[in-house]
């Protein structure tokens, strides 16, 4: 199991957290086209690299947080 | 025409272009060798008892062709249609399993809801005690399903497929796509170029990587798909079972091994080194459901990518950039749907329309917010 | 009994203990043997030469290694398959069968696959059996019978067999391989301050050293002196098989008092991977007839075991190792009547004998008689932990063997010993110490400033490059591949590595390489005119060594939860449900009883499970705003709303009602399982996007025991056990919250609900005294005819009320419009999670609809799940169903295609068993009741 | 609260023979094993929320990961009360069974100006098992993916993590220079982690040790 560096907690176990995936940030509701609003729901840039993270320390201090981790060889380091 | 990726999909491609389209000058590009990717890590189980009437009619239309395929490719793909059992161990995935199975007889698809004595009798080592942590109260059994050897049908696809006249590059990687004026015109791999007006993108794990060549953003995340081999021991096992509450599925293999699988990983990942907690979960869960195995050694375990979509659907047909076809996105069901996929692809490609079998899958639904329904149950199924 | 016939007096290294002799049963038969012996060891001792059969020609096996990697001797154990004889220690009275050999080993059935042995060459699967395909699962039931392997059998196992545990340990320095590398690297690194492990997977350490000459035995007992006082932590008969990302490494430790096996997970911060290496088996005819071992296997008989392995032996040396095993064996009184040696070029053409070995023919025809053939021909490097920490394996053929390219390592992770690669002890020993400091400070227990240690070279041994001799033979000893089924796999096009080894299914069987993946790799190389680099290595994957599924599953266990009346349930009767990781009651053996109860009297249900969060601060009201489809800015003091969460593509996601109990003070509930998705839902939208919003949130799920009182007596019930709070109808009205002293207990929360349609109160009480307000209810109303009821029960009274179950008769891609929750949906709202989609929902109009049905039959009732079908096409289907004891009648809810929705319309339901019947759209969701008088009474 | 003669029951079954103690139904046995596993969930535990850094933050005194134990007066009493850093900007409050509501009322009152705090009693919502003896941490390992060696986690350490599968918040609180934890849960499955440490301390003869308060 790979270990997930929390701010608060030190490194812990993936295990602790739930994956929250690249943030996708929010379109204006007001304003957004359908295909900007689809292009959030759906859309993620899926890199094979090191890649921008959030996850959710379900066990431990309940913090969402934000992670870099290559996807090809799960280094991970703190933004 | 240039197919991206020896697997199951893009051999299947190739090989029903040359036989029912004539179409033979095609080049199948593959970066490793023929069935490296998920056509050889997957756990080769077949079925067609789906919950959407697109998805029966779709793996019904593989599985015919399964069933017929060694003798039409004079090459033994060992069929082995032995059953396949899918556990429901809650009242909501008995609910389930009555909807898929009523969506199947209504497509004449061959599935029934049955009970825990009839699991018993179909799987004697089956713990169908009400003590279980997860009693089961019934399954559905559809006959159809069974497992077949993967590699074998990746070697029969591309045999045929080369005696026909298509073309099989391996260790030839895709470096880049030309895209003129929004039409596709070449292809450059490691090995030099290709000047081609067609391109089918038919990879897995990754599809995204590709699509991006061609300037097209998928709606896919690549996610590991796990499984694991036991020593062999004397054959005990005649169904498939699949758990979904406990994320496991096994099948003896002719040779007396149990194979493993399980859903994907926690984590979007190219990484196929496996982890500790999948073996450690996966024994549990089996252990759950037989206990009497614990003496049983896993002997090795290996990892695929899985192409997810948001509607556990694949993308399938043109895009916004001409001569660019995609078959991707098969999460975790790709290895079903190699001959249907090839079948209708091929048709895509010769005649440049979209076969009414595949249409619901266009990348477009993302857009369009018409997505496919086999999310729906949100149960998981291999 | 048998007699130890080839038992020898007593060698200087052995392992055996002679005062305590034992028996065991070999195939029915008792054997004597003494604590140490392995099965195979004990077998051997007793002259037996024979242990099992091969997997596809049903050949005679034997000792082959010696070792835990010996594919000729694995064996059943009472109810174990596939033990490593040569490897397993005899227990007094063990029970030792060999495997899959019928009716007897000696006389095989099945060996008449060698006669048929042209059928079955490499890929003979995919070339037969294709027509008539008919008959292709005829010819599958008897290819089954040949799998190959020891029984499992579906009886319960005994209790040692079946108990297992899991430890998780965090060592500086973690080492794998006990010999004299190993245990250096251990000390070194443990008198550097480090906290260290040591994994042997035999059941001593020492590695070649044990059965060594008398200066390996003097450096053993020096190096196992130093190793005792440094404080390392030592595992024998353990196994770490698995290095995984970030050095979490797992071990398999066996022979423990209390538990058969044990997953000993390590997060290390350094591992020292050590594994010696393995000796090679060479490809020549008749490499696999008994009798035919390998240099290390013989000494390790003679010298661990006292065993004298043959009489007359000819001896085929490569290397050093080689003519150790010729002094060895003349000591041991064994006539060595011939060496080949291949470093002058000499080989061997093929074993004579078919049960055992009776001579050899040399090059030239010369033979020579003899019962033992030894061959020591080179070494394979085990790599599998350094490739899965990443290493590219490079071929050195003046070595020939593998070697880890250590550029491609991570920090954490060192190699030592034969791996890396030969010299003298006293060099290796230098070497691993030097890995052992440097592991322990890059581990950080030495201060920072501490330079890196100076690993010095190892040198590497030239070796001849020796695969296979002018015969074909067996490559791979599990699966029966020979040489020439490689071939053959070449000459069909399968000509990388990869597919070859698919195609034959070398390296597939449980030695996973270990003894045949370089010669399979270079026989393939010779065969496609490559060099072995060119031809590339063979994956190793994980596991290292095979490894229990009881091992790693460990005690498995998975939470449960249980509500404070769980006792209670149980004490009556309850069948229990289990819904995730809660057991809740389904019901008390009469659920129509249990509604009727409700209906015309009251009955109380235990629904703790429902999820509850504690909300405070002062934008509570902006969070519900945002969560919820609905307005929740104007919530008075002491009011509930039912709300509805859709996620962002507009499908429903959760329910539940929110109450106000103070001025910044909010209640939410959830679903029973959606209690904790919620609560990450909610901070999700609080961390990530308005972390500037001021609001706490506790999850109180368990806090409460909650507890719905129900029916047109349920006032009058809590009036008996409530003092200070006013229940009449207008003092605390409908959808109203109010706090107080229940059943004497204070601080509980009263919400005027009804998810039965009828009046009622749900009771948060403080979960400790639950159990005690529970009691009081029921004792309390007695003459009222309270009723205990359950999860069906209550699944019958929403129906018959109409309120939909999220999940059930909504799924993974109901938008909220399809749900039916037209009337809920604030749209001019500014802005609210989903708000987007269902703005489009509405514009484009829902494709379906949640809708009541009523079959017109009023007895049938249709499962849930089945479908509703016109004109061949299914256009809806059954979602929630059951027969109403209030109605006397069928009821459901379905979801149809909108055009199907309108009440009144005739539809038809497929029913599981094929018949169709028809049923009517009803104008109501609600059966009972539409008008909702009773839950307002 | 409750009347008098309503009685208070943990999630965890009373081992015989069970007595009423502090208005709760506790195990009355006594073990003099090396190892033991008490069942401490009649303490009140109050949660207290406030931000990170900030005034209350800086009367708490604790900074999270961290255990104190301070002498409170509650009621008329001096007691002992363990306050726990639990989380970033969140405490734990543990006090003798019963303190409650002078224990929400002090925190209340403690609660710096313009921070916004928010003061809940979890004494019905957590169990809580207390650990001890020389093989606890032997025992936790089996447990848990922390490391509990003394540099990681030393006495009077707090940590929240998963233990048996649950998430648990774990304090090391030695008595008398013997190892002991306090391992807390959702009350839910408080009897689930009981049962799980009993069975993974049987190896090392684990008994069950009644509750004495105040026991803190």
């Amino acid at each position: 199991m790979i270990l997930i560096p929390c701010p608060w907690c030190g490194s812990r176990d993936a295990g602790e957290f739930a994956y929250g995936g690249e943030p996708t940030p929010r379109p204006d509701p007001r304003t957004a086209t359908r295909e900007q609003w689809r292009g959030y729901l759906y859309l993620r840039n899926n890199v094979a690299g090191w890649t921008t993270e959030r996850w959710y320390h379900r066990m431990g201090c309940r913090r969402y947080l934000t992670v870099q981790r290559n996807t090809v060889t799960n280094e991970v380091r703190q933004p | 025409m240039v197919i991206v990726g020896g697997g199951v999909h893009g051999l299947a491609t190739a090989y029903y272009l040359a036989r029912n389209h004539g179409i033979t000058n095609v080049a199948v590009l593959e970066k490793s060798y023929i069935g490296s990717g998920g056509s050889g890590r997957n756990t080769a189980i077949l079925r067609s008892n789906y919950l959407t009437p697109d998805g029966v009619r779709f793996y019904d239309r593989s599985l015919k062709l399964y069933e017929r395929l060694a003798a039409e490719l004079n090459y033994n793909v060992m069929f082995s249609r032995r059953g396949h059992l899918t556990l429901a161990h809650n009242d909501s995935s008995l609910r389930t399993m009555r909807w898929r199975a009523e969506v199947n007889k209504a497509s004449g698809v061959d599935s029934e809801v049955i009970g825990p004595a009839d699991i018993k009798k179909l799987v004697p080592f089956m713990d169908t005690s009400e003590r279980a942590r997860y009693p089961i109260l019934g399954a559905l059994y559809h006959p159809p399903g069974g497992i077949i050897r993967h590699d074998a049908v990746v070697w029969g696809y591309a045999r045929a497929a080369d005696a026909m006249g298509v073309h099989v590059h391996q260790d030839t990687e895709l470096t880049g796509i030309d895209v003129e004026q929004g039409r596709v015109t070449g292809v450059r791999t490691s090995r030099g170029s290709i000047a081609t007006r067609v391109v089918v993108n038919c990879t897995a794990g990754w599809s995204t990587l590709v699509a991006n060549l061609a300037g097209v953003r998928l709606p896919v995340q690549t996610f590991p798909l796990q499984a694991a081999v036991t020593e062999p021991v004397r054959p005990f096992l005649d169904t498939v079972v699949v758990s979904g509450t406990l994320h496991v599925y096994v099948s003896q293999t002719d040779r007396g091994e149990l194979v493993f699988g399980a859903s994907v990983d926690p984590f979007a990942s190219y990484s196929t080194r496996g982890t500790l907690e999948f073996v450690e979960g996966l024994a549990g869960h089996v252990l759950q459901l037989m206990p009497s195995l614990s003496t049983l050694r896993l002997l090795r375990q290996w990892a695929g990518l899985c192409d997810m979509t948001p509607d556990f659907a694949p993308i399938m047909g043109h895009t916004e950039v001409d001569g660019f076809l995609v078959d991707v996105g098969w999460g975790t069901y790709g290895f079903k749907a190699g001959p249907v996929a090839g079948e209708t692809m091929a048709e895509c490609v010769a005649t440049g329309r979209t076969p009414e079998l595949i249409s619901a899958f266009g990348l477009r639904r993302f857009a369009d917010g018409s997505l496919v329904g086999e999310k729906g149950a949100a149960a998981v199924g291999h | 009994m048998k007699r130890q016939t080839r038992r020898l007096d007593r060698q200087p290294g052995e392992v055996i203990d002679r005062g305590s002799p034992l028996e065991f049963g070999w195939n029915g038969r008792s054997y004597p043997a003494y604590a140490g012996d392995t099965i195979a060891s004990a077998l051997a001792a007793c002259g037996e030469r024979v242990f099992s059969r091969s997997f596809k020609y049903h050949r005679r096996r034997g000792l082959l290694t010696a070792s835990y990697t010996d594919p000729g001797c694995i064996v059943q154990v009472g109810d174990e398959p596939n033990v490593r004889g040569a490897h397993r220690l005899v227990t007094p009275g063990m029970d030792v069968r060999s495997q899959d050999t019928w009716p007897s080993l000696a006389f095989d059935v099945k060996a008449a696959n060698e006669l048929v042995g042209r059928f079955l060459p490499a890929g003979f699967y995919y070339k037969t059996f294709i027509r008539p395909r008919p008959l292709w699962p005829t010819y599958e039931r008897v290819l089954r019978r040949f799998s190959h392997g020891g029984v499992v059998s579906p009886d319960p196992l005994s209790p040692e067999l079946s108990s297992y545990d899991k430890r998780q340990v965090h060592p500086d320095v973690l080492v794998a391989g006990g010999g004299p590398a190993g245990m250096t690297a251990a000390v070194a690194a443990a008198r550097a301050g480090a906290r260290v492990m040591l994994v042997e997977e035999e059941h001593s350490l020492g590695g070649h050293l044990r059965w060594g000459d008398k200066a390996d035995l003097a450096a053993l007992h020096d190096l196992r002196s130093l190793l005792a006082a440094s404080g390392v932590e030592v595992l024998t008969n353990s196994v770490v098989f698995g290095r995984y990302d970030h050095n979490h490494v797992a071990i398999v430790q066996r022979g423990l008092p209390h538990v058969y096996e044990r997953l000993v997970k390590a997060r290390a911060k350094t591992l020292v991977v050590s594994p010696g290496l393995i000796e090679r088996p060479y490809v020549f005819a008749g490499n696999d007839v008994p009798g035919v071992m390998l240099s290390t296997a013989v000494r390790r008989l003679i010298n661990l075991y006292a065993v004298k392995p043959g009489d007359r032996a000819v001896v085929l040396t490569a290397n050093p190792q080689g003519d150790a095993a010729v002094v060895d064996l003349e000591r041991a009184g064994v006539e060595v009547a011939h060496v080949v040696d291949a470093r002058g070029g000499d080989d061997l053409v093929r074993v004579l004998g078919r049960g055992g070995v009776k001579g050899v023919e040399l090059v030239g025809g010369h033979r020579i008689e003899c019962d033992l053939v030894v061959t020591a021909v080179g070494w394979t490097a085990p790599l599998t932990l350094l490739t899965m920490a990443g290493t590219v394996a490079a071929y050195d053929s003046r070595a020939a063997r593998y070697f880890p390219g250590t550029a491609t390592l991570p920090d954490d992770v060192l190699p030592a010993g034969g791996v890396v690669g030969d010299g003298t002890l006293d060099e290796l020993v230098a070497h691993a110490d030097a890995v052992g400091r440097e592991a322990a400070r890059r581990a950080g227990s030495m201060s920072r400033r501490e330079p890196a240690a100076e690993i010095p070279a190892l040198p590497v041994d030239a070796h001849p490059e020796l695969f296979h001799g002018p015969t074909h033979g067996i490559v791979d000893f599990s699966e029966d591949v020979s040489s020439r089924d490689l071939l053959t796999a070449v000459e069909e096009g399968y000509s990388s590595a990869e597919l070859a080894k698919r195609y034959t299914t070398a390296t597939m069987g449980p030695t996973q390489g270990k003894l045949e993946s370089v010669n399979v790799v270079a026989i393939i190389a010779e065969a496609t005119g490559r060099t072995i680099s060119q031809t590339g290595t063979t994956t190793w994957r994980p596991p290292y060594a095979p490894v229990t599924l009881g091992a790693l599953a460990g005690r498995h266990r998975e939470p449960v939860r249980y509500s404070p009346m769980h006792p209670w349930h149980e004490r009556h009767g309850a069948a229990p449900l289990v819904a995730g990781a809660w057991i809740r009651p389904d019901h008390y053996g009469d659920p129509a009883g249990e509604v009727l109860a409700v209906r015309e009297r009251v009955g109380i249900i235990d629904v703790t499970p429902i999820g509850k969060l504690d909300l405070r601060g002062p934008d509570v009201p902006k969070l519900l705003n945002l969560l919820y489809v609905n307005r929740w800015s104007k919530l008075e003091v002491g009011r509930v709303r039912y709300g509805v969460m859709c996620a962002e593509d507009g499908v429903v996601l959760d329910d539940g009602v929110t109450g106000r109990l103070g001025d910044q003070h909010y209640l939410m509930s959830t679903t029973s399982s959606g209690a904790a998705s919620v609560w990450e839902w909610v901070e999700s939208w609080l961390q990530t996007e308005h972390p500037g919003w001021q609001v706490h949130v506790t999850p109180v799920t368990t806090s409460y025991a909650s507890i719905n009182v129900a029916g047109p007596r349920s006032r009058e019930l809590l009036g008996r056990v409530v003092a200070e709070i006013d229940l009449t109808p207008q003092a605390f009205p409908y959808m109203h919250v109010r706090t107080g002293r229940v059943a004497g207990v204070d601080g509980c929360v009263l919400w005027r609900i009804g998810f039965t349609g009828e009046l009622s109160f749900e009771l948060h009480v403080p979960a400790s005294y639950g159990l005690h307000v529970w009691e009081t209810l029921l004792d309390s109303g007695n003459d009222l005819g309270v009723r205990a009821f359950g999860i069906e029960a209550q699944r019958i009274l929403r129906l018959e009320k109409g309120h939909l179950i999220v999940g059930q008769d909504t799924d993974g891609l109901t938008q909220a419009f399809s749900a039916g929750l037209d009337g809920l949906i604030r749209l001019d709202k500014d802005d609210f999670v989903g708000r987007s989609e269902l703005v489009w929902q509405a514009e484009a109009a829902a494709e379906s609809r949640l809708v009541g049905l009523h079959p017109n039959d009023a007895s049938v009732v249709p499962e849930e799940g089945s479908q509703l079908i016109e004109a061949g096409v299914i256009c809806g289907r059954v979602t929630s169903s059951r027969w109403s004891p209030t109605l006397h009648r069928s009821i459901c809810l379905a979801q149809v295609a909108t055009e199907f929705a309108e009440p009144g319309t005739l539809v038809t339901v497929r029913l599981p068993d094929g018949r169709s019947v028809p049923a009517t759209v009803t104008e109501h969701l609600a059966s009972v009741d539409p008008e909702g008088a009773r839950l307002r009474g | 609260m409750a009347e008098t003669g309503v009685v208070a029951r943990s999630p965890i079954a009373p081992a015989a023979p069970e007595i009423i103690l502090a208005g709760w139904a506790v195990s009355a046995r006594r073990s003099g094993a090396a190892l033991t596993v008490t069942d401490c969930t009649p303490l009140t535990k109050v949660a207290i929320k406030a931000a990170p850094v900030g005034a209350t933050a800086e009367r708490l005194e604790v900074p999270f990961g961290r255990v104190s134990r301070q002498t409170w007066t509650l009621g008329d009493r001096d007691c002992s009360v363990m306050v726990v850093g639990s989380g970033p900007g969140e405490w734990l409050v543990l006090g003798p069974p019963g303190s409650q509501v002078s224990l929400i009322h002090q925190l209340s009152a403690l609660a710096g100006d313009g921070d916004l705090v928010a003061v809940v009693d979890l004494s019905h919502g957590r169990a809580l098992v207390r650990l001890t003896g020389s093989w606890a941490a032997e025992v936790l390992a089996k447990e848990t993916a922390m490391d509990l060696g003394d540099s990681v986690c030393p006495d009077g350490a707090a940590f929240r993590s998963a233990v048996a599968g649950l998430a648990a918040d774990v304090i090391r609180d030695d008595r008398d220079g013997t190892r002991s934890y306090l391992v807390g849960c959702e009350r839910s499955s408080g009897q689930y982690l009981f049962d799980s440490l009993l069975e993974s301390g049987a190896e090392f003869g684990i008994e069950v040790d009644g509750f004495v308060p105040p026991d803190i």
